[in-house]
């Protein structure tokens, strides 16, 4: 692992906590293509946890600040230099209200399906970035269920009418 | 067994060689009678043909692939296939609501047509040959490239994407493997000196055509495989790509014939080599029509040893092999053949 | 379009009567054939939707060749099977697809839920998508259970389909039960 | 045909041509279970491709949030249903990690051994039905049939062919069973022949190497950017392979190498399959002569509760490299979990790579980068 703080010297706008690197999710672009700069990195994953206001925030090493109620969202870059195969973590939190993000497509194409899977299951929109609509769940699916205010749908034994020819026919 | 076989063969051709002047039919009426017959006989040559190759083709499969294969429906699974045409039989039609209604339903007919004139044409012996025609190779071919209008007609109709595109990949693989088959065949005709198959079979009494022309029989096999359609040339079926190709919305007794062309085909083509290059009907001991019979089973398993080796060529690939490599090969081959054959009557036989 | 074939007026299911123009012991002796052959040949559907696919497709292998019994013929085409083996976990944006797929096949068709997610969700029943029982879309004939069933075990519910088939007496307990 | 033409242009020759929609899957033989391509085609040649995925999206991850931490280990298995005994591994190390259980050496070797032996039925089953995309049956069979061997091996331990429950928290569920190390080394010697005859009748094919050879080619610089790891990873010519390069468990114990092949097409893909096979027999047959003796399995208590914390574990799976988040409050029942898929993250490279590619291509394109609907969806 190249030592952190070394990368957090050279990214004016992030600051060290808990082992990873906190950075306000508006200059997300600008940090991870500085990241990318620095060569033999891939964005490796894009993790996002609800943490609704109350909970408890909890990290590995340490506690992060209490946010009121915000998503926690991290990207995972992978730090593939010769050695040190290990993860950089760059986390910023979001607001419940304004769950926004820039994407990073254009930094990492790698980007594209992770969030839209980010999108889908969290709701978490990434702006600037085409066709991000859902990619595992149905088109006409309501609510992102990974959030925790997520009601799970009702279900009987049948399946919901909300089926139609559209759906059938494969139409998205 | 075998004399019993042929006695029984003879007495039915007594019979039918009795029956029309019993019955005091005239001239014409006995020409239909005739052509009657030899229909019915190819209809249930071609069924249990059929019923055979299939189950070869089954069991063989099995062999290759280190399992059994069919074996529960009659003795040694000989019944499955009887058993699986009656349940096709019984099995609903669709005709897919968009489909082109008349063009949909004939092509079926048209593919089982065609491979029951095949059979009409083949010399499976000296005197059962049931139509002797002076140019019967042209024939053969030109009505074996019917086959094409039948599968472009229900890749047409069906009205899905994946049979249409099966369709136009047949038709452009079919037409373009008869060129180097067709020259395959003039080196043979020009050998043999006659277009009829009886004949061509018979000018192989010294030595079997296979010999003198192998490079003809690897052109031929080859593009038998093509036009039958038989892996590595399976192009129209190509289940991984176009889930069952021109055949995908035929169910039913529809696609059970597509099932029996494609098969009868594979039996008419192995015996039209077998006339070719292993000299038809003739060989020792046995009646001729058995050793054509076996002839053609044995050169039907060296096919589906292939077919169940090999995969799916590329479909430019396939086209570029065909008119890079093997016409420019049939080509040389003709003349070679041929310059060959001037050389053979200026020293030899006139030295005779 | 709700979809109840727990419903016996719906399509599909047990009551329905054979339009047919021989009636009477013809007909039946006709069926009784037709039925013998079909259980003897029961081409299923390529269609494998989750874990339990990995064990149909091993049931195909040389190991358990399914090929001895005649049900080898995996047919991509819906139009040319008989059965449907549904392999594997319905989730609700399948499960349209699933109907039209069952829809294409022509009759007679039959029904093998394949594993405990076909058969009721299995372990994701309490999942927000995953369908409750592929019975719930399409009639089915025969359970398999299992988290996967084994090959033998699939293998013995086709004949429990051919079974049901040369003895039409147990249909009649399917469509009681 | 009417109703989904897009418009009509003119080709080079000055005839009419019109581009289609084929929707490729969700039930198509070669899409390798419900995964579906939307393909915009010129005649055979593809012109755009749009991945459709979700088709098996079961949403386990929410439900882990329903179930205590060792009640969601056998949902793991269920995700890359292809490799189930390997699966639970890196969610596993995650729950060691949070709760600071140290694992017994003998299950280390036990988790290696059926990690390992899972992962050749895993590549076996892969280059068997990529040939069988190329409808090459027999080829297939044989390489079932040395996939048949590794799953007697694999049940005699796990007592399951697919699905194995078999890695829990703290351990393996149970030790080898008696007698079972010089049946597996004998096993191992006969999958190995099997493995053989199926390399010569596939591998060298000329028709084989024509449909694969130069197809598709991924070369290191996009595979990075685009994410995708493991095998197909290394075939691009980047030979990154967690087991060698940050060993976890007690693979830094085992000589062994890793392949590296340096064009990207498919058929580096494919083959590198072959090869890693031959290398993960290797490692199997290490880890059972090194096979220590002593206890399978450490002591968790049965309501297990991890300190408040978050964990994120990577292993290197069957289909690349596979990640677990795994958050934990405190209570008995994970926060969160979340699994990076290796398969989710290779499929992103199909629309840049397919524009180009005929049918065929894209058919032995999707099959070589060899992904695992369940993995993708989840």
């Amino acid at each position: 692992m190249r030592d952190i703080n070394k990368i957090a010297a050279v990214l004016p706008k992030a600051e060290v906590r808990d082992g990873a690197l906190v950075i306000q999710a508006s200059e997300a672009v600008e940090v991870l293509a500085a990241v990318k700069a620095l060569g033999g990195f891939a964005l490796f994953d894009i993790t996002c946890v609800d943490r609704p206001a109350g909970t408890p925030p909890a990290s590995a090493e340490g506690a992060v600040p209490a946010y009121p109620a915000c998503f926690e969202l991290a990207w995972r870059i992978w730090d593939l230099s010769e050695g040190s195969k290990d993860i950089l973590t760059i986390r910023s939190f979001i607001d419940h209200d304004r769950a926004e993000a820039p994407s990073v497509m254009a930094v990492w194409k790698s980007a594209d399906m992770l969030e839209r899977e980010v999108w889908d299951l969290m709701g978490i929109r990434f702006t600037g970035r085409p066709h991000l609509e859902r990619v595992l769940n149905r088109a006409d699916f309501e609510g992102h269920p990974l959030r925790k205010d997520f009601v799970m749908p009702k279900r009987d034994r049948f399946p919901p009418a909300s089926w139609d020819k559209k759906a059938a026919e494969g139409g998205q | 067994m075998t004399e019993f076989l042929t006695t029984v063969f003879n007495l039915i051709q007594g019979i039918l060689g009795v029956a029309p002047t019993t019955l005091a039919l005239a001239l014409p009426w006995m020409d239909i009678f005739w052509a009657f017959v030899y229909f019915v006989g190819a209809v249930i040559l071609l069924i249990i043909n059929v019923i055979m190759l299939i189950w070869i083709e089954r069991r063989a499969a099995g062999f290759f692939q280190e399992r059994v294969g069919p074996n529960r429906v009659g003795p040694f699974g000989l019944l499955q296939t009887v058993n699986d045409t009656i349940k096709l039989l019984g099995k609903e039609w669709i005709m897919p609501a968009s489909a082109d209604r008349m063009v949909f339903l004939i092509a079926p007919l048209l593919v089982v047509t065609v491979a029951v004139t095949m059979y009409g044409l083949l010399p499976y012996g000296p005197g059962i040959t049931p139509v002797t025609l002076n140019v019967g190779i042209l024939f053969f071919l030109a009505v074996s490239s019917t086959n094409t209008i039948a599968v472009l007609m229900a890749g047409w109709g069906s009205n899905n994407k994946y049979s249409l595109l099966g369709g136009m990949r047949t038709v452009a693989q079919i037409i373009s493997y008869e060129i180097p088959m067709a020259l395959s065949i003039i080196g043979i005709v020009m050998l043999s000196g006659s277009l009829d198959l009886g004949e061509i079979a018979r000018s192989q009494s010294h030595v079997w055509y296979v010999f003198i022309q192998p490079v003809a029989f690897v052109i031929f096999t080859i593009s038998a495989l093509a036009e039958l359609t038989k892996s590595p040339f399976d192009m129209t079926e190509a289940e991984q790509e176009f889930v069952a190709g021109y055949h995908t919305e035929y169910s039913g007794i529809r696609f059970t014939l597509f099932f029996m062309g494609e098969y009868a085909n594979l039996f008419s083509m192995a015996a039209l080599g077998v006339v070719l290059f292993f000299g038809g009907a003739s060989g020792p001991w046995l009646p001729p029509w058995m050793w054509f019979i076996g002839k053609t089973y044995v050169f039907i398993l060296f096919l589906l040893w292939i077919r169940w080796t090999f995969l799916r060529i590329r479909v430019d690939k396939m086209m570029k092999f065909n008119w890079k490599f093997l016409i420019p090969v049939a080509l040389a081959n003709l003349l070679v053949t041929g310059v060959g054959i001037k050389l053979w009557q200026h020293f030899v036989e006139r030295s005779i | 379009m709700e979809l109840n074939h727990n419903d016996p007026s719906a399509p599909g299911h047990g009551s329905k009567e054979p339009t047919t123009l021989i009636k009477g012991p013809l007909h039946d002796g006709i069926e009784a054939v037709l039925d013998f052959c079909r259980g003897n040949s029961l081409w299923p559907v390529t269609f494998g939707l989750a874990c339990c696919a990995i064990e149909m497709m091993s049931a195909g292998g040389a190991r358990y060749d399914l090929s001895r019994f005649g049900y080898e013929v995996f047919r991509p085409s819906p139009r040319q099977a008989d059965l449907m083996i549904v392999a594997g976990t319905v989730t609700d944006k399948m499960a349209p697809l699933l109907k039209t797929i069952y829809d294409q096949m022509p009759e007679p068709k039959y029904v093998l839920a394949m594993g405990g997610c076909a058969i009721c969700g299995g372990p994701f029943t309490d999942s927000y998508s995953v369908v409750q029982g592929v019975d719930t879309i399409v009639p089915v004939d025969v359970y398999v259970p299992g988290c996967p069933p084994r090959p033998e075990a699939l293998i013995d519910g086709i004949l429990k389909i051919r079974a049901m088939l040369r003895h039409p007496e147990l249909r009649e307990v399917r469509f009681n039960a | 045909m009417g109703d989904n033409l897009d418009g009509a242009n003119l080709n080079s020759d000055g005839f009419e041509t019109q581009e289609f929609i084929l929707n490729l899957g969700p039930q198509h033989p070669s899409t390798h279970g419900v995964y579906r391509a939307r393909l915009i085609m010129d005649g055979e040649t593809v012109v755009s491709a749009e991945n459709k995925v979700g088709y098996l999206h079961r949403g386990m991850e929410k439900m882990a949030e329903g179930l205590t931490f060792s009640q969601f280990t056998p949902y793991t298995s269920r995700f890359d249903y292809c490799a189930g005994a390997l699966q639970p591994w890196a969610y596993v190390i995650a729950l060691e990690k949070l709760g600071g259980i140290v694992v017994p050496e003998r299950a280390e070797y036990i988790r290696v051994i059926t990690g390992e032996l899972n992962r050749i039925s895993s590549h076996l089953l892969m280059v068997a039905s990529m040939v069988l995309d190329f409808s090459a049956i027999t080829a297939w069979t044989y390489a079932f049939n040395a996939r048949e061997g590794v799953l007697d091996l694999l049940e005699a331990v796990t007592g399951s062919r697919l699905l194995m429950h078999y890695m829990v928290n703290g351990g393996v569920w149970a030790d080898l069973p008696e007698g079972w190390v010089p049946k597996a080394e004998a096993e191992l010697d006969r999958i190995i022949a099997r493995l053989d005859d199926f390399d010569m009748l596939v591998s060298g094919n000329e028709i084989f190497l024509g449909r694969t050879k130069g197809i598709a080619p991924i070369n290191s610089e996009e595979a990075i950017e685009f994410g995708l790891t493991g095998a197909n990873l290394r075939a691009s010519g980047r030979g990154l392979d967690l087991r060698r390069d940050s060993p976890y468990s007690v693979y830094d114990r085992f000589d062994f190498e890793v392949p590296v092949l340096h064009n990207g097409d498919c058929w580096d893909r494919y083959y590198i399959r072959i090869m890693e096979t031959r290398e993960s027999i290797k490692i199997v047959r290490q880890a059972l002569k090194q096979l220590p003796g002593g206890d399978w399995r450490a002591k968790v208590a049965k309501v297990w509760k991890p300190a408040a914390g978050e964990a994120y574990t990577m292993i290197e799976a069957a289909r690349g490299v596979q990640a677990y988040h795994v958050v934990s409050d405190g209570t008995a029942k994970p926060y969160r979990v979340h699994m990076r898929s290796p398969s989710f993250c290779n499929i992103g490279v199909i629309p840049e790579k397919a524009p180009g590619l005929t049918l065929q291509d894209f058919i032995s394109f999707i099959a070589s980068l060899d992904f695992v609907l369940g993995d993708i969806d989840r």
